[in-house]
């Protein structure tokens, strides 16, 4: 693919009470592009979290990021301290950036 | 025998719903706008009339009903651990569900005073508010007791006193006896007393179908919980309306004590239980408090609660 | 000639704002809410009134109404199909849409009463309610004559029974009869009738802002549908006018016959013909029924058939 | 010194849901709901009331206190610039948004003056919607004056007539207007006038949440914008209750109009000022107008306008 | 990338009426984590299906997936008769977990 | 991995706003699928954008597409002229598709 740029794809699931506390975390590192989505279910090791229960709102995020190799790195030594407290998963994969006018990596 | 409330006929249609599957869905948002309505309405139903009162005669008795309600949790839990063989921990939340009260059940209990064209003390809202602490503080002391790891003592307190549930009723019962006093009832009572039983209706639709899909998570506990789901809030009713009539309450009020003590919680309570103790298992208290208990007062506890009343009134 | 109902200005201000692309949106929540508020609410005013019949008096010309429903489908599909050059899916799936009923239409129909201090026979909501049954059904058979893959009956008359339309308003009905019976109507009454002028009026709103979103839809078949849109609907509710009259049910109770028979689904068909056409495109039958003919009756209809239900129950 | 109305006690409710950290949340559905229900019945009613005079009477006056109107974020902005030393985006954004209205606040004099069983003149609905543009084009010029880039003025116009909360009011306007017109206010009354209050109470219980959020955003300017924000209306609010007095309006009407100039946005200004001047900053503008003048104007400001309407009219 | 563990990355979507049976067909597996968005739109091979058609309610559900290579082998092999019948589609890919004191895969 | 085919993820973010738009985009291309979600948030060049302010309504959508990967080029030549005017970003990653009764890529 021509006109991309290489780059780390990191996919963060976590409470949503938490998100305030990870972008915080997110924008102290230094990261300059993030996207999220709220009330997403899920299941883990602390057991089923479901959107739609009337009795127990307990929802995750999800945070995508897309940032050069570094940064990630930095991602990861800043967010693993957190996980216990956070709860949820990080994934980290390869992918290429379209180049376009913004470069909010 | 006084005739069944029409409203309640709407809870009938919400299990029918979820019974022959039908497409019936109330949107998550509107169930949420009709809690928050029935909670500041109740609350404000009890201000108004409180206004009619001394705050400071009335205080102690109220007090006095609010720390003896937490013998019901106290009376649920050796009956919840030896005969129904639930854990520690279960048999503390399930006796915190029965120890606090349904918002809901003292609604269609108004409503039914309502229909029969009788009054209770303004003053019962607040007690049903402050019988959420005793009741939920015992049950975590209950299920914890020499249980390793420390309780979130702080977490829980705080989730209990600004909980939606407690907040608005008490938001609710301090405006509307500010209302009150300064003769200005008007022309929120357009809102908040007018709607009172269509909004109730709506909100009984929705927790038909809650109760319908909630049932299935009792299956294995199911004989014990439906014994102890009907004989305990009786019981526990029976109390409530002796301690009414020796109060000295009036007969709409004693009933009121009644349904009450009965009643069981299936929002505030699972909402404590599960930061003060997470490993009880929510399907089962909330399978029996809404799919059992909710059911059995509203049709059939509250007439009977009437009848308890006026037999302890004319004996007392 | 009647005035003009104030409460359809505001199907005119919904489509104004998306005409003039304003950023006014109604919740979802809010939509979903309003509209089972008006099913209940249209079930229930009709059961109350229904309390004062003798069921067993009207059932049989309530029935035979429902049954000669299924003229309407039938007439509509061979126009539609040799006319209208529809194929026979659509045509069918149209049929069923024309012959089906709008709650809302209705509702309009009973608003335009009230204005004019008239009323109309309760159990009409019942007919109604009844009236997607044959409507449904005949559509789907013409839809599907002689088409290969099964159609999935079961699925089909599940989907009717237990939808969200003909569930609550029956069960509004029921609710309805019972407090009329008991003389419970009271409290409920000041939200399902008291209000229901007013949430009519916000459902309209959506419904305008709904319309002008759909008209763009039928533009291939636009001269055509435009033509059907109101033609068939005046036949039909001349039809209906009659039939009232020759039934002997009051002026009111003849006009909203024609408007049973003149209105079309646009909630309760497109689901069903969803499941039970699927072959069919949705956009052409909503965008007819919802674009065309809901304004169309809503604004000029329902003074023609009050004007008609007048002229034939003269000539009776 | 009149009784301050129990309705906001619900904003205080609001402000400690979120200062005690509650979990009391109201569902956007629900908050957007009760926006356009409660502009609707502004309008509503307002219209109900213009039905009485001719409009042709009215019209100039309206028209004068729409463009004086003018006057206020001219005022505001050296003030913001000089003494605030606020950008000149940011001070063209803030006076931009206390040149425009509150549509709460209005609904709170309009409670205010039932409560003290005065009334006001129906137009007066009609100047707080028309008041929105000569306020949001002055602050937007001021604002822009000597920048690069063009002016977005067709969005900037166009977000601010199709703007849900313009839109709403002169809708509700002209469809109260008609309804008074040929005498059908009367069920949607039920709705758009009885419940008025009750809605307003909801809503200010959200809008409580909402400022104690948003308080916050002020910290670095917090003094000044204190100061300012109570001064400022208060000084506005003096001009238009002489203007009122002036142009012979009642005194209900004269204290409206003082509640009109004294008031600030914090819904259609901020949607149209990220429009024209994207570079200014919200959370300043939004913060001052709904953490500072909103909460004063509702318990302080609206009865000391009612004061300076009393006096103006016993000078004039 | 230090401290990660190679994994599938599994993303699949299909008609939000189907998610709980395809949760039970994950549970069956043995699978202990995932993560679920409801209400998304979408085009596929039955035409396109949209959250806020008010007529219609067909929305998709996305599940989110991340395990060993072998539990992803099971998942495909459990889901592709399945997949007719749940519509929509199954999308692999490699990534990297980060390390935590969670292992909910 | 058996019996998938080696394809292109191509995960968009925009302004909501402009979600229509792009959709028409990619269906003149002849994109026979895709998935997207709204309500989503971020952070970006322009700023942040919140689903849940009250007051602005700055929602982005984020669309994923599975596509061969001459599509996929075909995508990004569409979208990169556009990217400046739509906001958002593009990211492209390798991915299989599990082969199953409906191939609407
Ligand atoms: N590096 C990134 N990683 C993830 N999402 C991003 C990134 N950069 C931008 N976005 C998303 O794209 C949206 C618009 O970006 P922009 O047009 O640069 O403001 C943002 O609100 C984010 O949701
Ligand atoms: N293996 C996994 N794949 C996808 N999502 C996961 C996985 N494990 C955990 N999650 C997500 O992370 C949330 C919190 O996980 P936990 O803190 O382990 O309970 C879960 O509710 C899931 O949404
Ligand atoms: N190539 C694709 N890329 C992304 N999503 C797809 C693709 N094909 C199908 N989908 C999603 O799967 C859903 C169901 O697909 P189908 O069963 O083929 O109609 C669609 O509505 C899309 O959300
Ligand atoms: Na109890
Ligand atoms: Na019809
Ligand atoms: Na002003």
């Amino acid at each position: 693919m021509n006109s991309t740029i290489a780059m780390k794809r990191m996919e963060i699931v976590i409470d949503e009470e938490k998100l305030e506390e990870l972008i915080a975390l997110l924008r102290e590192i230094g990261v300059r592009g993030y996207t999220f989505i709220k009330s997403a279910g899920g299941l883990g090791s602390r057991g089923s979290r479901r959107p739609d229960d009337i009795f127990f709102e307990e929802t995750n995020a999800l945070l995508i990021l897309a940032c050069l190799e570094p940064t990630a790195q930095k991602v990861i030594n800043a967010l693993r301290p957190k996980l216990k407290d956070f709860g949820g998963m990080c994934l980290i994969s390869d992918c290429s950036w379209v180049e376009g006018p913004a470069a909010s990596y | 025998m006084p005739t069944i409330q029409p409203v309640v006929g709407f809870f009938i249609l919400g299990v029918l719903a979820g019974v022959l599957k039908s497409d019936l869905k109330i949107p998550e948002a509107l169930y949420k706008s009709l809690s928050i309505f029935l909670l500041i309405a109740i609350g404000f139903k009890g201000g108004v009339s409180m206004a009619k009162y001394e705050i400071m005669d009335v205080l102690p008795i109220a007090l006095s009903m609010v720390v003896l309600a937490a013998l019901v949790p106290l009376t649920a839990y050796p009956i919840l651990k030896k005969l129904g063989k639930f854990s520690q921990a279960d048999s503390g939340a399930i006796a915190a569900h029965y120890g606090s009260v349904s918002a809901v059940t003292f609604a269609v209990g108004l409503a039914f005073l309502e229909g029969i064209k009788e009054t209770s003390e303004g003053y019962m809202v607040l007690i049903m508010a402050l019988m959420e602490i005793p009741a939920l503080v015992t049950g975590t002391v209950l299920a914890r007791m020499g249980a390793k790891g420390t309780t979130q003592w702080g977490k829980l307190l705080h989730e209990i006193l600004t909980g939606t549930s407690i907040f608005l009723m008490v938001g609710g019962v301090i405006i509307g006896y500010y209302a009150g006093m300064v003769k200005l009832v008007a022309p929120l009572d357009k809102m908040y007393m007018d709607l009172f039983m269509g909004v109730l209706s709506l909100f009984l639709l929705e927790m038909g179908l809650l109760a319908s899909a909630r049932l299935s998570a009792i299956r294995a506990k199911g004989p014990f919980l439906l014994v102890f789901g009907i004989l305990f809030p009786l019981t526990a009713g029976f109390f409530g309306a002796f301690l009414g009539a020796a109060f000295g309450l009036s007969t709409g009020g004693t009933m009121m004590l009644a349904v009450l003590y009965a009643s069981c919680s299936y929002i505030a309570a699972p909402a404590a239980m599960r930061i003060a103790v997470p490993e009880a298992d929510p399907a089962v208290s909330i399978g029996a408090s809404l799919g059992v208990t909710f059911p059995f007062n509203i049709f059939i506890g509250v007439p009977i609660y009437w009848e308890m009343a006026k037999w302890f009134k004319g004996v007392a």
